[in-house]
């Protein structure tokens, strides 16, 4: 395999930073309410990318020091994205009792 | 990183998840956007393998396509006369653009940042065998704190998800 | 008027009077037949005593000729691709293929013999004979029900979403395929020995949800839409018992991997199912929920929503959901034997049959329990199912791990003989089993049916006031 | 404020595994309990009571045997009768006792496929079913031995039976007899001590014993509840009234109790059977009657108890060989109407196990 193919960091970075931005537009842009919440996910997912991606290449992997805090870190990420949607969907079940829609454009009650 | 299995499986997971993430954008149909969601979370657990994460990797497929898209399930259930459509609100063309901003950002960062960063035999060195027994070991011993208070979190989001959604008994018949 | 005197017998009557079973038949057969037969099957008895007695003793030099160890050849093959200067992917691929084709090859014949099993015992429960007419002993039948359900029309309902109609039979294949990737069929013989194993078990098949929940929503039909509702409920409250229950085995064996889950028992000469009686019991009866088997088949419950949620799937399309029973029936055998009954392991035999075979044997035996089920028990409803989850099993199994994980710290620390320590955990757990079940049973108000009413009997006859004093007198 | 769901039409039948036979429900449903339930009957009408006007009495006996075809020598029987009584036919004593010897065999086969099926509606794959089905084959060879027909036996004749039954029957029916106790305890142990079944059926479609009356149940649907109401006690027809046997009434009137009835009306059958063996007179098995019966122009109402209750034919006469008017009035389809007292309310699963312990047959319902 020549030099240059190798998958580096950046490589990670990248893909990373484009799923974060798909799903920053998916939660931005959706009118449904679990649609905001997949992209939610999505962004989640793509910050999970980096932190691992950060622990695999760092230094401190191979010296021992501080190993696979990154992965903790995403445990940790995996535990609060499992609470959120847990939560958020049962908001929006609720939203729906209250409005009969989940769509986040009519969803206005404090326009009064 | 330079075995060339690596190098494939990077490209093609890469390919699924962003595949998967764009059909989410342009689906029309919330629960045809929900099978791509669960393509782009099996993509991601494919990119955590390349990265040595194993334990992540299964606990994503676990947590993020068996628990969170089945949770989406219920909740697209449970709205039965709200649309099923994936449209767009009002806000779209900002939406993209700021997506794509960031996207732009984080990339410009990426790129031109002088990471420290192993790379060649050093690299290949620094693979674990397991990382279980590792974060098991950090998260009862070092993060012991956080890794309790996640638990708490856990346990007032499910209060919380309880709360939110009871139906009171008398309610649904008064009504 | 004697008793010899019947009516000439039925065409059924005479076959079944004329029906003469194998060893009968062998028993009639001349004196001349029996001596060949008999020396025909000593002959191989001593051929195959006397290739066990080469193989075992090693005089063959264990390469290609030992059955003990089917990875041999494809170690050989290794070596030979590596000393080519070959590129390490391409031994790598080559290993991965033919592990894979082996899988496939498992799950395919079973798919092939599974129902025909199936059928001939369930058969055999209800005093009948099953499928016994295409091929020997009806062997064929199978192959015969596949060829027609191919040649059937596949039809796709109105109003169904296409896409979504279309994926749900080959994504329900994924898990029970993927699910064998762990399993260890003999020592250092396993697909993925993954560190992770557990984990992996759990996970993949958290995703057989998704695609029976899709089948049953882009059918657009109520029936498959309430099998899938059903089945979605309660294969998520059931993914929870199953979990505790493995993770009360890794509490134990303290280890995700599978074949070290396996090397524990053998460690110790104790299969997981006498250490932990409940998580056994609690797995079994998780696992028949996720599979959709009886007792616990409410998601295609026939009586009430004729096949769930692959009511509107005509032709092979099916026939993979049928199949899938089958596999995933097996693949809940392996695991069972992998996590409960000692895997490979056989108190020593390991060292004289190989692995796999004992593995297999193991399936067969958790299957057939599944099919003794299907002809025994009636359904569940689907309170009565969830109650049973969230109500019982999963406090107990709470209850289970906090004390396993007492005794796991005992076993790995005390520094006491393992008889010891694995034998006070077993009458602990035994003890919690027995007792700590009844108690939380008349805790939560649980009342025996077993005093099921028998019903009155009387000699007078009236309306309701005739009622009102039965009901007095009794 | 509330979830307002679109109502969930289930549309059971008309060809579904529990309707047993072409027999539509349409259910409401709110999520996995039912809200309303329509039966929607009709799809095996075949006009028997109109074409019954353009035939002779003894023409009339085979689509009796079609109504309730589970239970044709019951049918049979209960036309006969009725015939008889318009008619003032005397029958012999010998085919009085052969009656009550056919109609109880009749009994505890379709006992058997009620109960069998009703296990199999909850759940249990057929092992019980083709178990009891066993008994129910040798009593449907006894019937093929008598009169060569094995479900439409058109056996009972105006004035008695058609045939005598052949010497090798006795011998095969006292066979029967013997070893009938021995099964009916292993149909108890099948079900008795199995708690998912006692689950399952125990408290699950209750009626009380004035709801069943109210509703006009009959049969075991009625005893179940507690009614000790059976034509054979009440009102003795044939040679009843010199039996010793016992009604069985149940204690709550749920699904369990009505199972629990057949069974022990299996076992009083069998005891009917016993004494009838043991009481037969030798003598002629049928009166002759003209081809053409003619009865007085009048009316009359008979009935019988049929293995789903009882079973009224309401004739009248014009003086000419065909019926004026024949009406039939079947239990299935009494019975049937209070399913919707059972399953509002109720899971789908209940409903689908209290259908089968009302024990319809369409063709009873439809005719």
């Amino acid at each position: 395999m020549p030099e240059g193919l190798s998958v580096t960091l950046v490589h990670y970075l990248a893909v990373s930073g484009l799923i974060f931005g798909l799903g920053t537009g998916v939660a931005l842009s959706k009118r449904n309410a679990v649609a905001v919440l997949m992209g939610v996910e999505l962004m989640l997912n793509a910050v999970n990318l980096t932190l691992l991606a950060f622990s695999r290449f760092s230094s401190a992997f191979a010296e021992g020091e501080e190993p696979l805090a990154g992965h903790v870190f995403v445990v940790f990420v995996l535990t609060v994205a499992a609470a959120e949607a847990a939560v958020a969907l049962a908001m929006a079940v609720l939203v729906y009792r209250q409005r009969e829609t989940v769509d986040l454009d009519r969803v206005n009650l404090l326009r009064g | 990183m330079e075995s060339p299995g690596i190098i494939l499986a990077f490209w093609i997971f890469s390919a699924i998840t962003v595949a998967g993430c764009l059909m989410v954008l342009v689906s029309r149909n919330l629960l045809h956007a929900l099978v791509f969601l669960v393509l782009a979370f099996l993509g991601m657990a494919g990119l955590f393998l390349t990265l040595s994460a194993d334990f992540i990797a299964v606990a994503q497929i676990l947590i993020y396509a068996g628990s969170i898209a089945v949770l989406m399930v219920f909740a697209i259930m449970l709205t039965p006369l709200a649309a099923r459509d994936n449209g767009n609100s009002l806000y779209v063309l900002p939406a993209l653009a700021a997506g794509l901003g960031i996207a732009g950002i984080i990339g410009f960062v990426a790129v031109n940042s002088p990471w420290a960063q192993l790379t060649g035999d050093a690299l290949k060195q620094g693979d674990p065998d397991t990382t279980v027994s590792v974060i098991g070991d950090l998260l009862v011993g070092r993060y012991v704190l956080p890794f309790e208070v996640a638990s708490i979190l856990l346990f007032f989001g499910l209060l919380g998800a309880i709360v939110l959604v009871h139906e009171r008994r008398g309610a649904r018949e008064s009504s | 008027m004697t008793a010899d005197v019947r009516r000439p017998a039925t065409p059924m009557e005479q076959q079944i009077r004329e029906h003469r079973s194998l060893v009968q038949r062998a028993l009639a057969l001349g004196g001349g037949w029996k001596f060949i037969l008999g020396v025909v099957g000593l002959g191989t008895l001593i051929a195959l005593a006397a290739g066990g007695f080469l193989v075992v003793g090693g005089y063959l030099d264990g390469r290609w000729y030992d059955i003990r160890d089917l990875g041999i050849p494809t170690s050989h093959l290794v070596y030979w691709m590596q000393a080519q200067g070959l590129s390490p992917a391409v031994p790598y691929l080559t290993t991965a293929l033919l592990g894979g084709l082996g899988i496939l090859s498992l799950v395919g014949g079973w798919l092939v013999i599974g129902s025909w099993v199936e059928r001939r015992v369930i058969a055999k429960f209800q005093i009948r004979q099953g499928p016994n007419r295409v091929g020997l002993f009806g062997l064929l039948q199978p192959v015969a029900d596949a060829v027609k359900l191919m040649q059937k029309e596949i039809l796709i309902p109105l109003g169904a979403d296409r896409l979504l109609f279309f994926l749900p039979p080959i994504l329900i294949f994924l898990p029970a395929m993927l699910g064998w990737a762990p399993v260890p069929w003999a020592p250092r013989m396993s697909y993925v020995d993954m560190n992770v194993g557990v984990v992996y078990v759990i996970a993949i098949s958290s995703l057989g949800v998704l695609a029976v929940f899709l089948a049953g929503w882009s059918s657009n039909n109520h029936y498959a839409l309430l099998g899938a509702m059903r089945t979605v409920a309660m294969m998520v409250s059931y993914e929870i018992p199953i979990s505790l229950s493995l993770l009360s085995v890794v509490l134990l064996t303290g280890s995700l991997q599978l074949s070290q889950i396996v090397a524990w028992q053998q460690q110790y000469h104790v299969w997981l199912i006498v250490v932990l009686p409940l998580a056994a019991f609690t797995f079994l009866f998780a696992s028949t929920a996720e599979i959709n088997r009886t007792p616990n088949d409410i998601g295609e419950a026939e009586s009430e929503i004729v096949a769930g949620f692959h009511t509107e799937y005509s032709g092979m399309k099916a026939g993979l959901f049928l199949a899938v029973e089958l596999g995933n029936a097996i693949l809940v055998g392996a695991m069972m034997s992998t996590f409960f009954l000692g895997g490979y392991t056989l108190f020593g035999l390991e060292l004289w049959i190989p692995g796999y075979l004992i593995l297999a044997t193991k399936i067969g035996a958790v299957y057939f329990v599944f099919v003794w089920l299907r002809a025994t028990l009636p359904r569940f409803r689907l309170d009565q199912l969830m109650g049973f989850a969230w109500k019982f099993l999963i406090p107990l199994a709470i209850i289970q791990l906090l004390v396993i994980a007492v005794e796991s710290m005992v076993i790995a620390q005390s520094g006491l003989p393992g008889i010891v320590t694995v034998g006070g955990s077993i009458a602990v757990n035994l003890v919690l089993t027995f007792v700590g079940v009844r108690a939380w049973a008349s805790g939560i108000g649980y009342v025996s049916e077993a005093a099921a009413s028998t019903p009155l009997l009387t000699n007078t006859v009236g309306g309701l006031r005739a009622a009102e004093r039965i009901r007095v007198v009794s | 404020m509330t979830t307002a769901n679109e109502p969930y039409v289930l549309n059971i039948g008309p060809q579904h595994p529990s309707t047993h036979g072409v027999f539509r429900l349409r259910v409401v449903m709110d999520g996995e309990v039912i809200r309303d339930v329509d039966m929607i009957v009709g799809y095996l009408h075949r006009s028997m009571e109109k074409l019954a006007e353009e035939r002779t009495y003894t023409q009339n006996i085979p689509f009796t045997d079609r109504a309730d075809y589970l239970a044709a020598m019951s049918n049979n029987l209960g036309l006969c009768l009725a015939v008889e009584r318009l008619a003032g036919v005397e029958v012999p004593e010998r085919a009085s006792y052969l009656r009550v010897i056919f109609a109880e065999l009749q009994r505890i086969a379709s006992h058997a496929m009620a109960n069998g099926t009703m296990v199999s509606d909850a759940g249990a794959w057929q092992t019980p079913l083709l178990y009891m089905f066993r008994e129910r084959e040798k009593i449907l060879d006894l019937f093929e031995m008598t009169c060569g027909a094995r479900l439409t036996t058109n056996y009972m004749r105006i004035g008695g039976v058609s045939f005598d039954p052949p010497p090798e029957f006795w011998p095969a029916l006292r066979e029967l007899v013997d070893e009938m106790p021995a099964r009916i305890d292993e149909y108890y142990s099948l079900v008795q001590d199995n708690e998912i079944f006692l689950a399952r059926t125990q408290n699950v479609g209750v009626i009380s014993a004035a709801d069943a009356i109210n509703g006009s149940l009959v049969g075991p649907a009625l005893r179940g509840s507690g009614v000790p109401w059976d034509l054979r006690k009440a009102e003795p027809y044939c040679v009843y009234d010199r039996m010793d046997f016992e009604v069985p009434v149940g204690r709550r009137g749920d699904v369990f109790d009505r199972f629990m009835v057949r069974m022990e009306e299996v076992r009083q059958s069998t005891r009917i059977l016993q004494q009838a063996i043991a009481q037969i007179p030798d003598g002629p098995h049928k009166t002759e009657i003209p081809l053409a019966l003619r009865p007085a122009p009048g009316e009359v109402y008979g009935r019988v108890e049929g293995p789903r209750g009882e079973l009224g034919f309401y004739l009248v006469s014009d003086g000419t060989p065909a019926p004026y008017r024949f009406h039939v009035r079947a239990p299935s389809l009494i019975n049937l109407s209070l399913l919707k007292e059972m399953a509002v309310g109720a899971s789908l699963p209940d409903a689908v196990v209290a259908l089968g312990s009302l024990d319809i047959v369409v063709g009873d319902i439809d005719r």
